[in-house]
């Protein structure tokens, strides 16, 4: 491999036998392999097995239980943990692409001290001791201490550690959703972020908020909502989303509103008053005591203001308050200057409609980060000097605020900076001494999302590079500053702690039995009791709120990225080449501009825009989007990194730079700002992975109504390609050939009466999320390719969401619609018998084999895919040293050792993880036993938040494939062409009266 | 060719003449004399009078080879490692109908070349040249016996041979 | 979880020195009594005292471990040391301490072993040549051969317990695979073995 | 057959002329050689980076998997079928005229599939792997696909160069032995190592002509299988645009139709360098093109029937992906192939244009584009719209498909120019056969 040194040490600490690399050297087998065995035999590692460590995502701050995969001691893939109770086994793409971090090739490999104008790698004890000194110098008061959202030890920790040296911390979070916080405060006294239950809710109402993307936690809010919306006998919950632009969250819904920017709380208010007026739904009894503050707040009112007619104002507001519902404000619904009280509109509403306590839970103590304002709390006594020493962690503000604010320029102003950032960023590079910390992978920690659920993340791995946990960075400054702490190490700090909760639980077992409990399960949660909350004074303050963009120009709305959330993974290749729900968009940035608009401008797809606002002014090209109000520009944040990493510098623009500087009144960041377009004379063609938006008739996606099915729409489902009617004589024959290839296909070893994989995808759960194409990467070493390649059209992800748009025009509603496309594993398989050498074939288990080695790179069996899912290594991806090389030392730690890392020249694709398959199989045969269903899970359908995939053996009659394949709704893709797909796909089920 | 057993050779500009030579030659009963044409030429075939070649036999034979051989290879080989593909029948013989084609044309050429080869040489006669026989004259050459050349020459001057001479 | 393990494992390497000499002779009763499946029973073997290791066949291991003497003559049985092959694909390798767990009291003088005490007292794992080595393409899943298939070992690596230094027996080429296969009437599907 | 406007060669001076066109070469010829050589050179240089670093450098994406390099692969198998008509089917029809013509394009047909047959080799994604394209007994113990068109185009287009060739070499002899018996020098030696002996006796003659008629009869069903198999490459595909029961013919009168063309292409100047206005006037190049506007007027009507089948079959992927063909990306491509081949060849109609050898020479350089716009449109443009909306994608092809395809034209002029100086590219012995011998009572 490439750099044999670190492999050796590597090696030793983690004792792997056999080439570890073996995936990466492809074909070649020519230089002398070397077997390293381990020092000692460690008990819970057996070479070529899979050991599993229970853990906790640390991507963002909802807390999701991972399990992570190791092999020879390398974390090589991240599962969800079932038991967790956020995100119940489940992931988000985020975190399954997260291990490229981990083995990132430009992680901080080891404490760096500043030396002229850059760092330098240094000693720990030189850099450790240079900060200690800088503490005990600084002045009380002058030591702050940012960092990103904490819970749990870390958090206690980092308290005890502030408050000891007299310093302030400053909790830095991008999304802190003040204007809900403050919002709660002034309706019902409470400084927090309701629990949104979507599974109890008959009716969802999304005021702006991205509950699928990045709003709060988007695992548990996916499998949540997918359980009250997905389709399941004759009932679901009916998604209603209100906001100027249709986000990837607001395409799962039936009915998309857009009004006017900013007055959705002006809706909000609306349907209370109606509600109230005519003693809708069941109100709590002082809800009336809103009555004289909503009177003024009629329909017709409203209609002006929101741009949203009457009718369907109350229409909504009998829907809303009819059934069990839930309103949700946050997102970017909620960060434009008079945002709150859109927010306390929304609280009001879901008070009058009596879904607090029930739907909304108050009581779990969510909070994330300080809020914005505390940020120029910051920049100002920087720029004052009375900062004399900056501790950083896990936060990169000069990024991820409004360039406008200016907190590089603040940075400027402290004498002493000190990181623990683990990568350099655009804020570490202001690091006088970096203390790189541990990955999640690599560390003894605990995180508390909400009250009563306490997670661990313990090392699945040793510390790829030079790194230490930041809790034992703490407690080794505060000793080197003369203190004693309680505990030695991190780790016993936390098990302190963890001792104290065991004593709150009333656990009465030995501490031991409790904490290897804990770590095997991944924490301990308990049922917290919900707060019973009531108005508060602020409640009858309500009132309307008001944005509106300069005269003559367009407000942009600047969205959090669900890929890159406010940026910080950016540096993940893999979610780089992510293609963005909404515009299937890959590295960079654009501007979504209506096809309305963009004629006014002459603007084409792909021209060059120059977006200015009275900040700043970028340019960016433009993506025509039929999901926005015409007066409405998106902008996605996250990218227009300046520093950080390979993967992320210069790529696209920081949309960041175009926001005001001045927090809105409730604390926040605005994300609505003014702003013009001028259309430069450059173009480029968009580096997106879509071909047509559109699905020319073709049944690829299909849908019915609620309405629809109670007419008995599925009796009849809809066929594409018998435009014609088929001659009965001709029928008859399709019949006999039909025959005959089930006898070609029973013979001998390909007898089909054992095995035939199947997977059937629910469309009416589908959010179209992303997170199974990052699994399906990580667990079969698919490649990224860069820019350059997916304009090119060569994107390798082997499942793919396919995004088409249905009406839009005309005045008809625009709906879309999700199919995630993957090998369909057919029976009378086209690409097949194209083949010249057998290297695409039938196994006998009913899959599509792909033999790779066996491939000569014809592409004849691509072509003859009507599915074009097949993916060919135009350039090596897989040998080090080539100039397309994907797993830059150490990312090839990463690489799964169960599947071939594919050459150049060879055609790849979905393979049903078939290596779990025969994972599985040689286990049930070692043991002398059957397989049985739900043992072998593909990779995309063990992560999907909506749990829409099913897997298993269609020959089972009583499989759970077998039984969802049968559903009425089912149907395959492109049927007409008699190729027998495997994947069978359930209809997605539009929750609207008309048929 | 050097070692020729000797004779008379002679070179006739025009056809009828190299004919009526032909014939009278055949009449005083020679066999086993060689004539020279530049190109085909129907009328000296005719009076030299051979029977058909027996070239095409290798044709048939050849293609017969390549129709057999290309069907039992294909089912053979299918049948060997049997792999589905496209839900179609392991041997399906319609689609090897193109193998049995082509190597029915191409053993077939084969076959027939070699034998073009083959009975040539088997039918090659010791017998003098002239380097004109493949330019613009017809050449007759007659093995006999020294006793008999006059002769022979005689009638070959007579059927109006540009030249005539003896080859020894 | 490497970390906490490690320490214990460090202990249970010392404790092996006891334990093992009695687990030597059970391996031995079992070898002798009931063969098992990873291991044909032979007549008792004597390896040669001494051998010319000037040319061996095979590839010349960091240390000359002599097959012939443990699995022959002492009748080891082969998981005593490739203890994973009836659980994982790969069989796996001894640790030094395993065979430190023998080598504390016995042959110490030994050349060969001193410089197996030397690699485990520094600390530096021995990095044995690879005799028998695979494309890499391929998936060999040595415990559904050896548990479900009673593959004995010796089928695909030979008479181990006759050589002084192992070598290749089998060509592990794909013919050789397919022919045990088919005579066997196993599957011979592509993705049994590629993917 | 040469019909008696100048009074006809006698054997003598046909000998002398055809031989002359064998002197030593004018720089002219040098220029035209090196500009081959450089062309080639440069194509496979191409070639070889694209063997060390991927086919990542041509033009190709996921729903195009095949572009630039197996049109130019179509192009030329096409190209080298009117050879082997002229000098095969016309052969059996006693046609006499093809005579004249028809060693050149037997040339160009033994070329023309030598280039071909590099394609193949050139776009696959491991070439070095390509010869497990070959049923070879292994010990993988694996064989292949007969049921692959792939497989059948192997076996077509090894059968078709091996024939080909055969026929050419075969054909060659008496002239060579012709040309030993006035040769000099080096040329001497070699003509008498590939004379393999020949003396025109009366045994040979009667061997060789039968063996000649039975290739000509084997070669004539060859011709027309090659490239129906090549077009059951497409044919045998569901890709909407290609899954046609027409291919077969329309593939094979397309073929021909560029063959043709191609053949004017290179007589023209043929004739005029070697001054063979005496063999090669203007009733051989009617002759030709009224060949090439039967073909094209077949091919004419094959685009018609493809689009009416489109629309009278009612399948929507079929109707789609034809009119993307006229009006979508490509629409340019679609029309340059139409008017070229479609249009122009109505000129032939008129006898004037038929027998004025400048109009033909341009003209078959239209076809000859046209017929390669042709190809590229059946696979590019129909690979980029098929059934998947969200995987159709737009081809562009890029520097390593224009040096490739450029460096086919260098391996294939680079093999003719060696040819033609060193083998007569009109068949002594065939001309003087279609000329009575003198008679001593005179012409009969």
């Amino acid at each position: 491999m490439t750099d044999g040194m670190d492999r050796r040490k590597f090696l030793k600490v983690l004792g792997v036998t056999g080439g570890g690399t073996a995936a990466l050297a492809g074909c070649s087998t020519d230089d002398v392999a070397k077997l390293i065995p381990y020092m000692v035999p460690v008990e819970d590692q057996i070479p070529g097995v899979a050991t599993y460590y229970a853990s906790t995502c640390r991507g963002c701050a909802a807390g999701c239980g991972v399990h992570v995969k190791v092999r020879e001691g390398r974390a090589v893939k991240l599962e969800g943990n079932p038991e967790a109770p956020i995100n119940r086994g489940k992931l988000c793409a985020r975190s399954q692409a997260s291990l490229q971090a981990t083995y990132h090739p430009d992680r901080n490999r080891s404490a760096m001290m500043r030396q002229g104008e850059g760092l330098a790698p240094a000693e720990w004890e030189a850099a450790l001791a240079e900060v200690a000194t800088r503490l005990q110098a600084a002045p009380a008061g002058s030591v702050w201490f940012m960092h990103g959202t904490q819970t749990g030890s870390l958090d206690a920790l980092i308290g005890e550690f502030v408050t000891a040296i007299g310093g302030r911390r400053l909790v830095f979070e991008a999304f802190a959703h003040e204007a809900v916080r403050h919002a709660s405060r002034e309706t019902f006294g409470r400084d927090e972020v309701p629990l949104y239950r979507f599974a109890d809710a008959q009716y969802i109402l999304s005021f702006g908020a991205d509950f699928l993307e990045t709003f709060m936690s988007p695992v548990e809010y996916t499998r949540g909502f997918a359980d009250a919306h997905g389709y399941r006998d004759g009932r679901m919950a009916k998604y209603v989303h209100i906001e100027p632009r249709m986000s990837g969250t607001a395409m799962s819904a039936d009915e998309w509103i857009a009004p006017t920017p900013g007055s959705e709380g002006t809706l909000a208010l609306a349907m209370a008053q109606v509600i109230v007026e005519r003693g809708l739904g069941r109100p709590p009894a002082d809800a009336r005591s809103l009555r004289a503050a909503l009177a003024s707040f009629t329909p017709d009112l409203a209609a002006q203001a929101t741009d949203i007619d009457a009718a369907t104002i109350t229409r909504l507001a009998q829907e809303f308050a009819a059934g069990p519902s839930v309103a949700l404000p946050g997102g970017i619904g909620t960060q434009h200057a008079d945002a709150h009280r859109t927010a306390a509109a929304v609280n009001v509403l879901n008070y009058v409609a009596g879904n607090i306590g029930h739907t909304v839970e108050y009581g779990h103590g969510l909070r994330q980060g300080d809020g914005y304002a505390t940020l120029r709390e910051f920049t100002v006594a920087a720029e004052a000097g009375s900062i004399q020493v900056l501790l950083i962690h896990d936060a990169n503000p000069v990024h991820a605020s409004p360039s406008a604010l200016n907190v590089s320029g603040a940075l400027g102003h402290i004498p002493f900076v000190a990181s623990f950032s683990r990568f350099q960023d655009e804020t570490s590079a202001w690091a006088h001494v970096v203390l790189p910390d541990h990955d999640a992978m690599e560390q003894w920690n605990d995180w508390q999302p909400r009250a009563g659920v306490q997670m661990l993340l313990q090392p699945a791995m040793a510390p790829v590079f030079d790194t230490r946990q930041t809790g034992d960075v703490l407690l080794d400054l505060s000793r080197r500053m003369g203190r004693t702490p309680r505990q030695a190490t991190y780790k016993e700090y936390v098990q302190a702690r963890w001792a104290d909760l065991q004593r709150t639980l009333g656990d009465r077992a030995p501490f031991d039995t409790f904490w290897r409990n804990a770590l095997q399960r991944g924490g301990v949660w308990t049922e917290a009791r919900p707060a019973t909350v009531r108005l508060a004074a602020g409640a009858t303050r309500v009132t309307n709120p008001a944005w509106a963009p300069t005269e003559g120009q367009l407000t942009l709305i600047a969205y959090p990225s669900s890929t890159f959330y406010d940026g910080r993974d950016a540096h993940v290749p893999w979610l780089q080449e992510l293609p963005d729900p909404v515009t299937k968009m890959t590295w960079g940035s654009w501007v979504e501009i209506h096809p309305d608009t963009a004629d006014r401008f002459g603007i084409m797809e792909g021209d060059v825009v120059q977006v200015t606002s009275a900040q700043g002014t970028v340019a960016v090209p433009a993506y025509l989007y039929p999901g926005l109000r015409p007066d409405v520009v998106a902008m996605p944040l996250g990218q227009g990194h300046t520093a950080y990493t390979r993967y992320a510098t210069g790529v696209g623009v920081n949309t960041w730079s175009l926001l005001p500087g001045e927090a809105a009144v409730f604390g926040g960041a605005q994300h609505y700002v003014s702003v013009s377009l001028t259309r430069t004379s450059r173009h480029e063609r968009l580096a997106k992975t879509e071909g047509r938006n559109r699905q020319l008739g073709r049944g690829i996606a299909q849908a019915v109504t609620l309405g629809g099915i109670a007419h008995g729409a599925l009796d009849h489902p809809f066929h594409v390609a018998h435009a014609a009617p088929v001659p009965e004589r001709e029928e008859h024959l399709l019949d006999e050939v039909a025959a005959a290839q089930r006898r070609a296909t029973d013979y001998g070893p390909y007898a089909l009466r054992n095995t035939r994989w199947g997977m059937t995808i629910d469309l009416s759960r589908c959010t179209g999320c992303n997170a199974c194409v990052a699994a399906c990467s990580a667990e079969n070493n698919v490649p990224y390719i860069g820019a350059e390649q997916v304009r090119r059209g060569r994107a390798m992800q082997w499942i793919r969401i396919e995004r088409y748009f249905e009406g839009g025009e005309h005045g008809e509603p625009l709906e879309t619609r999700f199919v995630p496309m993957l090998c369909q594993h057919c029976g009378n398989a086209p690409c097949e018998p194209v083949c010249p050498v057998f290297a695409a074939y039938h196994t006998p288990d009913g899959l599509n084999g792909q033999v790779y080695n066996r491939c000569v790179g014809t592409r004849y069996c691509g072509n003859n895919c009507p599915y074009k899912v097949r993916y060919f290594n135009w350039y090596d991806m897989s040998e080090p040293g080539a100039p397309k090389f994907a797993w830059p030392d150490p990312m090839h730690w990463m690489l799964n050792p169960d599947v071939t890392v594919r050459s150049r020249g060879v055609m790849e694709k979905c393979t049903f993880c078939v290596q779990r398959i025969r994972g599985a199989q040689h286990r049930a045969a070692t043991e002398g036993r059957a397989l049985v269903d739900g043992e072998v899970r593909t990779a995309c359908q063990q992560t999907c938040p909506a749990d829409a995939i099913t897997f298993g053996n269609m020959m089972d009659p009583e499989a759970q494939v077998t039984r969802t394949a049968a559903d009425p709704r089912g149907y395959r893709v492109l049927e007409g062409l008699n190729t027998k797909p495997a994947v069978t796909y359930l209809m997605k089920v539009r929750h609207l009266e008309e048929a | 060719m050097s070692a020729h057993p000797g004779g008379v050779l002679a070179a006739f500009l025009h056809e009828d003449a190299a004919v009526s030579a032909i014939r009278s030659l055949k009449e005083l009963g020679y066999k086993d004399f060689t004539v020279y044409s530049p190109a085909p030429n129907h009328a000296l075939m005719e009076a030299v009078g051979h029977k058909i070649s027996p070239v095409r036999l290798w044709t048939l034979v050849g293609g017969l080879v390549g129709v057999t051989s290309g069907f039992a290879m294909t089912i053979w080989m299918s049948l060997d490692y049997p792999i589905v593909v496209g839900g179609k029948p392991i041997p399906s013989w319609i689609p090897y109908v193109v193998i049995g084609f082509e190597l029915t044309i191409l053993i077939g050429a084969i076959a027939t070349l070699t034998g073009l080869a083959v009975h040539i040489l088997l039918t090659r006669k010791a017998a003098a040249y002239d380097p004109r026989f493949t330019d613009d004259q017809i050449g007759v050459f007659v093995p006999c016996p020294t006793e008999r050349r006059g002769a022979v020459e005689q009638m070959l001057n007579a059927a109006g041979a540009v030249e005539v001479r003896v080859a020894a | 979880m490497a970390k906490w393990v490690r320490p214990m494992a460090k202990a249970s390497g010392v404790l092996m020195t006891g334990a093992l000499l009695v687990v030597l002779v059970g391996a031995m009763q079992t070898s002798q009594t009931a063969p098992s499946a990873t291991m044909q029973s032979f007549e008792p073997f004597q390896a040669p005292r001494d051998v010319d290791t000037t040319n061996l066949r095979g590839p010349r291991q960091p240390i000359l471990y002599r097959h012939d003497i443990h699995a022959g003559q002492y009748q080891m049985d082969c998981r005593y040391c490739h203890g994973y092959v009836e659980v994982s694909s790969s069989p796996g390798l001894p640790s030094t301490a395993v065979c430190m767990g023998c080598h504390m009291v016995v042959q110490t003088q030994s050349p060969e072993v001193q410089k197996l005490a030397e690699a485990h007292n520094s600390g530096t794992p021995v990095e044995w040549v690879e005799v028998h080595e695979l494309a890499q393409f391929v998936r060999f899943p040595h415990q559904r051969h050896v548990v479900a298939g009673q593959v004995a070992c010796q089928e695909c690596h030979g008479p181990v317990q006759e050589m002084v230094q192992v070598w290749q027996f089998s060509s592990l080429k794909m013919g050789w695979c397919l022919d045990c296969h088919k005579e066997r009437g196993q599957t011979t599907d592509c993705t049994a073995c590629h993917y | 057959m040469a019909t008696g406007k100048a009074p006809q060669p006698t054997y003598a001076e046909i000998t002398r002329d055809i031989a002359a066109t064998l002197g030593n070469p004018g720089k002219g010829y040098y220029a035209l050689l090196t500009t081959a050589v450089v062309l080639f050179l440069a194509g496979a240089i191409t070639v070889l980076l694209e063997v060390r670093y991927g086919l990542g450098l041509a033009g190709y994406r996921t729903p195009v998997f095949w572009g630039v390099y197996i049109t130019t692969f179509v192009f030329w198998v096409g190209i080298a079928h009117s050879g082997t008509l002229i000098s095969a089917i016309l052969y059996l029809f006693r046609s006499a005229w093809r005579t004249a013509v028809y060693r050149t394009a037997e040339a160009m047909t033994v070329f023309a599939v030598l280039t071909a047959g590099l394609f193949p080799l050139i776009h696959v994604g491991r070439m070095w792997y390509a010869y497990w394209l070959i049923p070879y007994p292994n010990q993988r113990q694996l064989w292949v696909n007969f049921k692959s068109p792939l497989i059948w185009d192997v076996f077509a287009v090894s059968t078709y160069l091996t024939v080909s060739t055969l026929f050419l070499m075969v054909g060659l002899i008496p002239d060579i032995a012709s040309l030993r018996d006035k040769a000099t020098g080096w040329r001497k030696k070699l003509y008498q190592a590939t004379a393999l002996g020949w003396r025109g006796t009366d045994q040979q003659w009667r061997h060789y002509t039968k063996a000649y008629m039975y290739m000509a009869a084997l070669a004539t069903p060859l011709v027309l299988s090659v490239h129906s198999v090549v077009s059951w490459d497409f044919a045998m595909a569901i890709v909407p645009g290609w899954h046609a029961t027409i291919f077969a013919p329309y593939f094979v009168a397309g073929a021909i139709y560029s063959g043709v063309a191609m053949v004017i292409t290179l007589l023209v100047p043929i004739r005029k360098v070697f001054k063979l206005e005496r063999y090669i006037h203007e009733d051989h190049f009617e002759n030709l093109s009224k060949l090439m506007l039967l073909t094209g007027m077949i091919v004419a009507y094959a685009y018609v029937t493809e689009y009416f089948i489109a629309w009278y079959s009612g399948n929507p992927f079929e109707q789609a992906s034809f009119w993307n063909r006229a009006f979508g990306d490509y629409w340019w491509a679609t029309w340059t192939m139409l008017i070229c081949n479609g249009l122009l060849p109505l000129f032939l109609w008129s006898r004037k244009i038929r027998r004025s050898i400048p109009a033909l020479f341009v003209l078959s350089l239209f076809v000859n584009l046209g017929m390669w716009f042709e190809r590229f449109v059946i696979i590019v443009v129909s690979l980029s719209f098929e059934y998947e909306p969200y995987a159709m994608g737009h081809y562009s092809a890029t520097w390593a498909d224009w040096l490739v395809l450029s460096g086919s034209f260098g391996w294939f002029f680079m093999w003719f120019l060696l040819f033609a100086k060193n083998f007569p590219t009109v068949s002594i012995t065939e001309v003087k056969e279609v000329i009575p011998m003198p008679r001593k009572g005179g012409a009969h």
